[in-house]
This record gives structure tokens, C-alpha cells and sequence, in this order.
């Protein structure tokens, strides 16, 4: 339908991409970051950037990563080399959608999020809500991502954002 | 901000008397004091300063505009029908609002919502609805006149693609304000080929707006802090570096060259340095080349033009930084980030590959940032005390080695007289 | 609220030193100042002033109350066994608790949940648990009286099903408190017809309280600002309306008529409208009707009774709309919605639907919400200023055109005088 | 069961009205304020509501629409006439329940949501949590909204609520 | 899959649990508590604690609960005893993970929440965000839960945690 | 905090003079007032008194520390290779960095993430990278000695495994400072076994930090406020109870002793309090067994330790508070709850079944923590006024009967003098 209601064809799709979706955010949220490029494909695209630039199609990332090695450098670099002070993090997902299913194998889809961030002796805020334009694949294991944009509505961050998304 | 910030102790009773040791210590207040902050933006941010306002890209054609800040105070900066770039208060003339909304866009003037005065883009007003009333009766007096009643016009400077406003009259020139030795470096990255904006980081950082200067004005952390910088060899201890400080000491220029070897930690220097782990190794490590392309003997140059303006020319990733304070305990950070026009998309990918170093979200950036909090928490929270700024001794000004303080305590001198401490 | 507001720089240093132009000029510092708003709570809210409390209807049987609030103050509305109304500050005598937690309720008495003190209705302390202590030990001493450790009583006022209270003693009865003009539509409204209240809306508005009066004491925008009205018909700068001014330029009645054969836009006029679009046309044009109920010429009547209260009567959806100041840079908006005993199914829903041009989301509520947060933004972070009041010339009072900021300085030469500024 | 856990029956039908809300989601959430009305019936009723009036049976709306042209001529003015600050709203939406739904084709479900308000220059703030209340029924091109209620917990508005929830 | 990815066989449990969080959620948002006993078998643990004493294996709960008349004694002291101030309740959950499912019945499982609070003439805040850890049987009318272990990232309770997560 | 507190009308206007009742009357600004706060930092907090830092069973071996509070003061506590404890400020010698960041954790000395200078476990600078500078240039003068920089110690005060320390020198002894009436009721706790920590609960109060005091110094509110007290028996007006205060007055313990059988309320109390339903049965009484194990005649001691230290011996579940003030409107509790090595599994479930009854979700808890709100909201909201403490009439110090403000009485006394009020 015009205004993209999923056809039922591609609800199978859309248990999938929730339950992809909720074993990144256990992933993240546990802060096991050497483990989240498993959710990527080897070419894989990873950007985060704020809704002022996906509008204006300005291609800056706050995290820009093209392919897996670089999405392995970003995890050792958060793991290894930068200093940042203890947090929590946890997400909240919703509303998965998926916009097509191509011959080529190709899904696109995007979801919803909410990222809550608590440091030590201080209350929780809302780092930020946004968006993912997901392109998915299936690996031998499962759905893979060939493509994550996390677009961010809340273009102030609050001092920095230290993991993935 | 996070949590209230928690009233510091004395704070009141604190006679804003400067320690006796001179420039070799700041205190507690500086960072702290609502009284301070309140002739921070009087003297420094609406006084004899240039302040960065725009990018002219983000100024494309005539009608473009954009909401930006001077200090905390929010202006429009606009490009009138024939090209001349504008910077006006964004405040009505009549009762007021706060007009311009919107972070971009064209138009052909600008209309103030509640009662739809309109300005040119110049900011004179040029309409005032119903001015002679209806059915002669009501309507603005017969001695209004529209000339009078404008938006508040600031004074405005342009170099190489960027544009500064300040609300003194009789402002000395941009070159006179920076200086020689800080234009060369501004000239190297603004060489004259037309900037294109890739986009925008934002965040705050809760901590006072003068840090952002210290934190770049402060070699002896880089080689400490970063980690990343060390291990891959960008920064280490012993490279060539510099710390340039105008003659004014309120710019500077932080400046290194990479090693062209990569790594080259001398022993001395590793055991000096906690974060260096010889084991480490990066997957991709094309994303940190640097690709010759300025006319400058540095690879990475860190400009703070004073009072809130930073031009980060790190390798081959650029952007300009606006710093807009909000009270003494949070500023906001704009990231503009740029290429050239003409650049390739494979130079375009890189710039934007490297960009993994800076921002908010960047591995050198979460650091500084977490860092600054924890020193205005120290501030906040302790008892009132003082900090040090011995390294170097009593040098001042610019150096050729990076283990100083030299241009912390020249942007005091140069503070302390302007704020009468 | 938002970020938490700037500090506006100067502000300190301000004199309070209202501008030589007089009424045509109003200073910032009016709506950013804590002394001033300070001074505001103890002179007007606190002082000789009628406030609006709550409805009748709000308390239909004895033994109901409801949570409200005299400016800033939380109080409590009570109607006690005999049906009279009550008004008595929410803070226990003891130790002080805001005792009363639930917004409406019914009860026999007012129990504080710390220590289960006592009150009645009326707010006379009745009993204290353990007066006489236990087995001969402790509690309240001997010369302790009850009668002496009351609720902190107000004085009340009624009229047409609304309750009114003040902390001021010796009031004037609300009808000369209000004046005859003011009393005519005030009257109009609660017309003898028993109240329905149809439900609630509350907001905040990032903005200082009096802009909401001054908002309503300005027909000038309503034609600008307000282009569903323009283009919908239902008012539009030439129509017969009337700006009210009492004696005392405190109180207002903005009025208009519906012009009976729609939209009727001078062409002189829609030049000036740029809200103005010519091929607009609603799908269900009826919810705009007006059907006549009222015995009053106009259509329209949105009342300001200083200092917290507004009624609107918007064609035949009605509301009363309550200010609750919370510093100077905030308020919170309490709108209760009614109709009549007796009205149809029919009429209740077209009263609902009509609901959709009013409160925080209504077509014309969002506007004046927008624009209220839009000025206090100018005045909390632009550089100390002073707005322009000068529609009509010098003229107060009463005006039958809408071009006109008349009623606004009738509103500041009361308030001047009040606050000694 | 009493405590009203859905019956397996009834999750084809949760699942689908989990896509309907994420579809309705993404509309709002992209300012397409003119297609909102593609969502409900002709004859649908729309309202918007504090808790303390739904709890309280009072019939007022912040928002009340009954029937289609009112809803367009709600879309129209937000669109066309109303004067109002850029801001990105985000929905996350969750916890649908199926009710009912019974023979007459007419389904009543619930489901609940936390609507996101970011401003230019602003930190993003929690505009309002509530909970839909909602009455579906099946046309031509899928589940349509006969009624919506939304209810909201965030008795106090933030300035204004521009946009349906 | 190492990450921990679902299985397509444990979906329908996953869709499952949704059912019951969200009937669990709708009862609690409700105010009636005296039904909240009613989602837990007769040996159940409750118990609700910060993540840092999760984390370091410390036994502690606000609120600790072992078996049903414990969860009766908890819902009796609130609805009966116990002084509050009014507010409205709201969960949002997201993010269901089955992560086992054993020969002897007992499903392993996990699910972000938030929890909003609103008091009378207070602007909604996030009273907490966190993760439920649950262990559920199937009885005669569905799913019940073994063992509920409510872990917040919000470590610091704005002034009382009045009714369970 | 939730919303922003409104501003109090008139404090300003406040000449902080105590009512002319005297300790009968407490007037609201000591409970508001910045500048009393401030005070309150100086002279109690910083001044001559000893505060709750940490359990020595959180600092289990050698390079255990936690971060803690002394009022609102960040410090670190370690426990150095020795096994000797040391309290330092949380402050950074050098820019000033909160240097300490996780709440628990192990390490052989404190390094500062800025610049990695590095403090051993007691506090002593023990490194400054490139002290000596690089290549001979830069590094710290010559004649910068270590010694002179390091964190800011504080005095160590253990007993029974609890730790506390105080920024005033010349600290009379911890066991002088509490009594030794206190002192018995302490020891009966922490009675030579050892600690094991149980858990963590954190919660804000939005009310002023003496509040919490108070709370706990008017055994009055238990018996009304905590229906389930009087409802299952545990406590009632009339059982064997007292409220101990010592010599000084700012120390206290609310002590009862529970029926052995079972509720025993005399007719005559029950008719005062509201809360007692004769009908209410627990579906698990028996988690509300009390399982001796204390040299204590009572089964339920309540100790407040002057400034920032509660000690809970509720029946079996156990627990210490720590306050921690957050400006006069909001402070921070953490309390840790613990029991005692060699406790058997039932026993440990035991205590934390009871635990139900404390902390921010516990049966009592919540009532408290409600309670002290509404307190301060009347005293923030409401026209400025003072509270009643004549339970008791002019009695002070310790007490045997519950029906009596003797002890905030005492406190106050106490108080004034300090303050200088
Ligand atoms: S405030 Fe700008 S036109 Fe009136
Ligand atoms: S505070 Fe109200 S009864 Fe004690
Ligand atoms: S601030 Fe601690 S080392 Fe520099
Ligand atoms: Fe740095
Ligand atoms: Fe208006
Ligand atoms: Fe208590």
C-alpha cells in the first residue's frame, strides 16, 4: 500500500530483523564491542549521523566505518585505547519495518531506537533517539548487515558518544 | 546538563582574588563563578572580538541564511541579493521574538512570526503591517520611522571562506586581530580553493567554555591522553611539534608533524607513557595517511582563535568548531566539517574516514571531551583550591616542544587584563 | 522546562530603571528578572488581587475538593456539609507538609499523610493523634490551641458558578475588583446556566506569565499571526470588534464579531495579511458555526482578569484558563472546558469540535504558544533590551480597532504603579 | 484468561496492527501530515486526551476529529496554516494488545508510546507517553482505524502539541 | 548462534512472551496490583535490583519476593497500607530474547523496559530503564513466571519505587 | 529534581531571623536557603565532624578503594598495601580532574586520565610524566617538589568496621564525638563480627538533607504514618520504646522493643490512629520474625550519626545510609545493606525478606521518603512560614515515650549554635 504497510509476505522478514535487532542490542548494551562487527558483512557500511545531514544528504558520520575493518578498528579502539568514563547503556527498538525484500537478496529495512545512557552517581538521560536504514542480508548463520545509518534526531549529544549505536 | 550542578562550597564568600603565585595557578572561580560568566560575555563575546559565525559555503547563494551564535547570543547571518554576506541579531525589533527558526535556509526577507514585521536581508526593517492602521484608524505613529526600528547590525570580517561578526565598532581588521604567524596557518587550511560543508556534529560538554581553549592550548595532554595518537604513531613525544601563541596570547596554534616512519617511541619516552602497548595494531591503518595537500611543514595544525572559533586541520580531516557558551558549567560545540570543491570521491571518502579521529563520537574526541568534564566536576564538587600550570616553568608564549604550559599561562596574562583579575 | 535557560548577560548589573520613553517601551528585565518576579509574587498574586480558584461545577456536593494553586501557592478548594466553598493554603500546621495530593477528590476532612493532623473543610485544625501523648507522657502541651493551628484561610468571592480567593484582606467585592464593562461579558458567559466541565487541558510555556495577558490585550495579532482565522473568515482587521479596557487598565475583553456572510478581506486589507491565501477551503466548514446563545453582540469575548484568569468564549466552545507563574522564564496554563446543564448531545460535540482552534493544540492555541516561547527566548538571550509598544500612539484604554497596542500600556501603567518601577 | 493474555487466535492480527502502527509511525514521524488521514475510516473518530479526562469520562479532546474531512481539515491546517517552530518528532511504540474481535469485523485493541520532541538548538524531551486505544476494522488495502484514542499520562503539555500523536 | 541469536523454532515462544509482558505491563499501568500475583507460579522469585549489584553477584532486592504469599504480602502492603502520592504509570518493553528453552519446560528469556512515572502537576520523568531476566513455565492457562529478576540501569530511584516493575 | 522549584516568594527578603518561640519554631529558610546551605557545607560538612566514608568490608585487600562523598565533596577511599585506609579528596593536584571515576574497584595507585599524573593509595604524588621534560626542554621546575602536590588528605576514623573521616584537623576521637550512649547501640550492631555487603540501593529525596534527620528523631509519624507498623504489630504508641539523644544533641537513636506477642493495641491508641484496620492479615508473618542476635535489649535501633550517617537494625535486615546534600532541595541516600560473615543461607534470605520493609521500595521507605517530599514542597511553595515542634512541650534529650519532638528539639540547639542562628 502507498503509504508502505508490509505486505504479510514480509512479515517472516520483520520477526527476523527483531530478533537481529535484539541480539545487537544485548551485544551493545552487555558492552561487548569486540563481538558487534559479527553483525556486519565484510563490505559492510556503518555510519551514525544526525537528521540535519541524512536530510541534506551530507555524508559525515560521527562513527564512519567502510567494511569490516574498520568496523574492527572502531572496536578495538573503543576497547583498547580510549579512555572514557564508566556508563550503562541500553536501547529500546521499535517499530521495524521492512520496505522490500529484492530478488538480489537485498532487504531494506528500518526501525526505531532509543539509547539510554547512566554514568556513575548520576541519572540516566536520553543520549539519543533515531532511526536505523538498515540493508540486510542473509549469511550462513542468519541475516547480516550489509548496511546500518543510525539517524539521529537529538543532534545535541551529550559530551560524547562513546559506543556504536 | 545531567544533574543539578551541586553548589560549590565558599563560593560566595570568594573575593575573586587572583593566587599570589601569579599565572603559575587558576582558580576554582575562573570556571565557576555566575558573576565571572556574566563579564566573560560582556567583555570578551560583546567586546572588541571577532567571533566565527558561518562558513560562506553554508551561504551558497543570495537569500541563504542561517541562525548562529555569538557567544550565547543568537544572530542571523545572511547573503543579501547582491552577495554581501550579513550578521544581525535575531531579535524583532518590535516586541522581541527570537524571528529566524530555522538552522538554514533561502529567503527573500526575514518576517518575524507573531506580527509578520519584515526585515531585508540586510536587517533594516522594510515592512510594518497595517503601519497607517485600518480605516485611519490605529497603526503606527507619524513620527515612526522604519529606519530606526532595524534589526541590530553587527560588524563583519571574511577570510578565505569564512566569516566573523563582532558587536564592537571600530574593530581592528581579522589579520590585525590574529596576527601573522596564526594567518599563515589559517591561510594553509583556507588556501583559497572553495569549501564543501560535509556535514555537522553537535554536542554540549559540561564543563566551562575556557577549557576548550586550555584543552588546545595544552600539548603535554595529547601525548598523555591519547592513546590512539601514540600506539599508531601519529603524536608521540620528540616528534616535531610546536605550540605557536600569538603576541597577544589569546590565539594559538597547535602544530605537529607525522613522523614519516611511523611510530618512533624512544625508550625513554615509552616508559614515560602508560598508554603506549607496543602489541597493538590497526586493521585499516590507510584511514590515518596523510595525503600532502597543504602548504604547510605540519600534517596536523589545531587553531583557536580566540574567543570561540577552532580550525582542526588534522591530516586530511577538517572542520571548523564554535564554541557557544551556556553559563559557566556547559558550552555547546558546532562541528562544521569540509572538504574542496574538486576533491576526488576516493579524497572526499578519505576526509570522512579520518573523521573517526574527531568530533563527539571520535577516538581522540571522547577523550578530550571526558576530560574536560572531569576537571569542571573537580571544580564543582571540591572544595574550592586552585590548579597548577607549572610545566615549562615561566615560559610564555610559543614553543618548539610540546611538555609545556606556556601558552595556557599566555592566554591568562592576556585574560586576567581584560577581566580586571 | 528545556535547556536550562542562559544567563542573560547584564542582567545584575541592570538598575531596574524603566526607559525615559515611558509606556511605549518595555524593558526586558520585566521578564527576566527573579527580584522582579519576586516582588510580583508578593504584590499581585499575594496582594490585592482576586484569583481564580476553581469552578462550581468543579465541586458539585459537599465534602469535594480540589487541588489549586494562588499564583504560584498550592491551595486547596473545598465545599464543606453546608455547600459553602473554602479556600485554604495546601501546608499542614505542623510541619508544613503540602498535605493535599490528589487533584479533585471528595473527603470529610483534610488528613495530612505525615502525622494524621486533622483539619475540616473550612480548615480548623480538628485533631492531633496523641494530643493528650500515652500513658501520661508527651504530647502537646497544655496552652496548645487547636483553634490557633488552622489551615491558613483565604478570602472568597463567587460569581456565576466561578470561585475566586485571595490572601489580601479587605478586598473590594469582585464586581467593583472587575468594574462594570469588564462584568458585562464576564456575565454573558456565566449567564445563570449551571457548568459542565467537558475536561482539561494544562501546559507549560517556556515564557514569562504577562505575555500571556499581553498576548490577549493585543488584537493586532490575531489578524497577522492567526491565518486559520483569516482565512476561515473569522476575523479579519476591518470587522467590528473592540479592545475593553477597564478603569483601573488591568483587566481586558478582546471582542470581535463573526462577520455573518463570511470572509469579507478588503483587498487593502489582504495586502497587509501575508497569512492570507486566497484558495483555502475547509472540509467541514460547519464546525466554524456560531450558534447564538449568549446575550452579547459579539461572537467572540476572551477575557483577562488580572492576574491569572482568562475566559474564553470562542465562538461556542468555552473555557477558563488558569496562570500558574513558576519564575520568571515559565508558566503553567490549567484550561478547564464547559458547556451548560441542558445542552444536546448535538451542541456538546459541536462545542468539542470546535475545541480544535484552542489549547495547546489548537489551530490558533499552538501559535500563541509558539510566539510566547519565541519573545522570551529574545529577551532571555539577546542583548539587554526593551520592546516596542507603540501601535496607536500614546492611546490607552478602550479601542474599537484592533491596530492598536493601547490596552498593553493601559495593562504597564497599572502594573508601574503596583511595583513602584 | 482473566487477566486478558491474548489467545493465539488473535496474534496474526496483533502482528498486523504492530506493521499498521509502524507505518502510522513513520508518516508522522516524517512530518507527512497529509497522508495521516489515509490511515482511519470515513467515519472515524480521532481524539487526543489526558488520562485524567478519559479516567474521569469527560469528552474533551486536545485534538477531536470526528469523520474523515474533519481529520483532513486538521492535516490542512497544520500544513498550510499554522505557524509553529521545525522540530523532529520520533514515536517508539510497543506492547500492543489485541482486545476483541468480534464478528462484526470490528477489533479493539490497545497499544502504548512515547513520543520524542526535538527542537533546532534543543535537547530532545519526552513530549508525552500515553496509550492508543483503538477500534480497527479491515478494508480493501488492509486494517483501518474506525477509532483512536490516545491517551496521555503527560498531563502537561510542553508549550504545544503540534502534530497528531 | 554465538551472539545469541533466536532460533525460527523459539519465535512463537518469543511472540509468546510479548503477549504476556504486554498483558503484565497493562495490568500494572492499571494500578492493579492485586492481579499482579496472578503472572507468577506459587514457588516464584521476584525481585527487583540495580545492575550494580547484578553485576557483582550481590544478593540484595528493593524489592525481594519469594513465592506467592510473598508476592500477595507485597501487593496487599501497597494497595492497603502503604502512604503514597498519586501517579500514573506507564512501561514500555522492548527487545524480547527466548534465550533457552529446556526438555523440563523452563524458558529462559530476557526484554528491555522503561518505566515512566507522572505525578499530579509534574512533568513525566523516567523513573527507570533496565532489563527483565525471566525464567517461564507453562501452566494450565499459559505462560507463568518462575523467576522474574528486574534489573535497572538507573541506579539512582527518584524519591520511591512504589509499585513492581 | 523533577520540575524546576519555584522560586520562594520573600526569601530574599529574609533576615534569617529564628522565630521569637524559639526551638518550638523551625522557619522554612533553613530548609531553602542557598546561603544557609553554603553554610551548612562550611561548618558542618568541612567543619568538626566526622562523616561515614565507606565499610571496610567494601575495601576487602590491599588496592581496594571506593569512590565515596564527604557532603557533597567527591573523595576516594583506598585501603594501601599495608592494609591501612586513607581518605583523599577526589581532585587532581594538577588542573583538577575528578580522577577517580569507577565507584568500586582494585588498583596499586590513582592515575589521573588527563595527563597520567599518578598517586599512590595514600594520596602522595608519586609520578608527573616527563617531569624532566623531553630532550631537555620543558617539564616542571626545578624547584617543584612532589610531596607538595599530592591529593588532599583527610583524618581516618574506623570502629566495628565502619569508616569515617573529617577534613578538620585536631578531631576529638570518633567514640568521644558520638557518646556513649550511642556508642552502645553502635557496638551492638557492629559487634565485632565480620561484614558482608548484601547490596546497594541509591535514591534522590527532593527535600532539604536534615529532613532525613528529623525523620528519624520523631518517633511520633512511626506509629501513624507506617500503617503497617501498627497493623502487623511491630510498632505501636505504647510499646517499649525510646528516643536517646546525645550529651551534644545532634545524635540519636529511635529505639523499640516488638511485643513478643504480637500486636497489642489498647483501645484507646487505636481510636487515635487512622491507619490501625483490625482486619489486615500477612499471607508470610513470618518474615517478620525477629531472630535474636544482638547484645541489645531493643529489636529495632534507628541510629542518626551527625552529618551524614544512619545506621538501620531493623529486626534482622541491616543496613547503613549515607547523606549525601545536593544543594537545600534535593540530597542522594546510599545505602548499603549487609549482614555477617558466617550468616547461614536461611539466615541471609532472611534479611533480605525483610528488607521489604526498607529502602526506596520498602513498606516504610516509601511512606518516608513521600512524606519528606510533600515537606519540602510546602516549604518551597508555600507563603513563607515556620513549622511546629511542640510535641512534648519543652522537653529535650532522650526520651522513653514516642509521642515528643524532644530530640529535633535537641538537634535544633545544637544546630544554632553551630550556625551561628
Ligand atoms: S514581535 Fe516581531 S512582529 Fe511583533
Ligand atoms: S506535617 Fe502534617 S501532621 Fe505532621
Ligand atoms: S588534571 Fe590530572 S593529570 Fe592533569
Ligand atoms: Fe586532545
Ligand atoms: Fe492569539
Ligand atoms: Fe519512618
Amino acid at each position: 500500500m502507498s503509504d508502505g504497510r508490509a505486505s504479510p509476505g514480509l512479515r517472516e522478514l520483520r520477526l527476523e530483523i527483531e530478533e537481529f535487532n535484539s541480539a545487537y542490542a544485548a551485544v551493545l548494551d552487555a558492552g561487548k564491542i569486540e563481538e558487534w562487527p559479527h553483525f556486519f558483512t565484510e563490505d559492510a557500511i556503518y555510519r551514525i549521523t544526525g537528521r540535519e545531514n541524512a536530510d541534506a544528504g551530507l555524508p559525515v558520520g560521527l562513527v564512519y566505518c567502510e567494511g569490516m575493518s574498520m568496523l574492527r578498528d572502531r572496536a578495538l579502539a573503543i576497547a583498547k585505547t580510549t579512555m572514557f568514563a564508566p556508563r550503562y547503556l541500553l536501547h529500546l527498538m521499535s517499530n521495524v519495518r521492512v520496505l522490500s525484500s529484492s530478488t538480489s537478496g537485498v532487504i531494506n529495512a528500518t526501525a526505531n531506537y532509543a539509547l539510554f545512557e547512566t554514568l556513575v552517581d548520576e541519572k540516566t538521560i536520553l543520549q539519543q533517539v533515531g532511526r536505523y536504514h538498515d540493508r540486510f542480508v542473509r549469511g550462513a548463520a542468519g541475516l547480516l548487515l550489509k548496511e546500518r545509518i543510525c539517524v539521529y534526531d537529538s543532534l545535541i549529544i551529550d559530551t560524547a558518544l562513546v559506543f556504536p549505536v | 546538563m545531567r544533574d543539578g550542578v551541586p553548589e560549590k562550597p565558599n563560593e560566595m564568600a570568594t573575593d575573586l582574588r587572583w593566587p599570589a603565585e601569579g599565572l603559575s595557578r587558576i582558580p576554582d572561580w575562573v570556571y565557576t563563578s555566575e558573576a565571572i560568566y556574566r563579564r566573560e560575555i560582556e567583555r570578551i563575546f560583546h567586546g572588541f572580538t571577532w567571533n566565527f559565525v558561518a562558513l560562506e559555503a553554508e551561504l551558497p547563494e543570495p537569500g541563504s541564511f542561517k541562525r548562529s551564535f555569538l557567544g550565547p547570543t543568537p544572530v542571523v547571518v545572511t547573503r543579501d541579493r547582491e552577495g554581501v554576506i550579513h550578521v544581525v541579531e535575531n531579535r524583532c525589533a518590535h516586541r522581541g521574538a527570537e524571528l529566524c527558526r530555522a538552522a538554514l535556509g533561502k529567503a527573500t526577507e526575514l518576517i518575524c512570526p507573531y506580527h509578520q514585521w519584515t526585515y531585508d536581508l540586510a536587517g533594516n526593517l522594510a515592512a510594518v503591517p497595517f503601519r497607517r492602521g485600518v480605516q485611519n484608524q490605529g497603526g503606527m505613529p507619524n513620527d515612526f520611522r522604519l529606519e530606526e526600528h532595524g534589526l541590530r547590525k553587527l560588524k563583519v570580517a571574511t577570510r578565505g571562506g569564512v566569516v566573523f561578526a563582532s558587536f564592537a565598532s571600530g574593530m581592528e581588521s581579522f589579520e590585525d586581530y590574529v596576527g601573522s604567524e596564526i594567518l599563515r596557518d589559517f591561510d594553509a587550511t583556507f588556501d583559497g580553493r572553495t569549501l564543501t560543508v560535509l556535514g555537522y556534529y553537535r554536542n554540549t560538554i559540561p564543563a566551562n567554555w575556557k577549557m576548550y581553549h586550555e584543552n588546545l592550548k595544552d600539548p603535554y595532554h595529547a601525548t598523555l591522553l591519547h592513546a590512539f595518537l601514540v600506539n599508531f604513531g601519529l603524536l608521540v613525544a620528540g616528534n616535531k611539534s610546536a605550540m605557536v601563541v600569538d603576541a597577544s596570547g589569546r590565539h594559538g596554534t597547535m602544530a605537529s608533524a607525522k613522523p614519516p616512519d611511523g611510530p618512533n617511541v624512544d625508550s625513554a619516552a615509552k616508559k614515560e607513557m602508560r598508554a603506549f602497548s607496543a602489541n597493538l595494531r590497526l586493521n585499516e591503518p590507510r584511514f590515518l595517511d596523510y595525503v600532502r595537500e597543504f602548504d604547510s611543514p605540519w600534517s596536523v595544525t589545531m587553531q583557536t582563535i580566540w574567543p570561540n572559533f577552532i580550525v582542526q586541520r588534522e591530516l586530511n580531516t577538517l572542520g571548523v568548531r564554535q564554541i557557544v557558551p551556556r553559563g559557566p558549567h556547559e558550552f555547546l560545540m558546532i562541528w562544521t566539517m569540509f572538504g574542496y570543491e574538486g576533491d576526488s570521491e576516493e579524497m572526499t571518502r578519505h576526509r570522512l574516514r579520518q573523521g573517526n579521529l574527531m568530533g563527539p563520537a571520535g577516538f581522540l574526541g571522547i577523550e578530550d571531551n571526558e576530560a574536560m568534564r572531569f576537571v569542571q566536576q573537580g571544580m564543582d564538587r571540591s572544595r574550592p583550591a586552585q590548579s597548577l600550570v607549572a610545566l615549562g616553568g615561566r615560559e610564555e608564549g610559543t614553543t618548539e616542544h610540546i611538555i609545556t604550559e606556556a601558552a595556557i599561562r599566555s592566554l591568562y596574562r592576556h585574560y586576567r587584563e581584560l577581566m580586571d583579575l
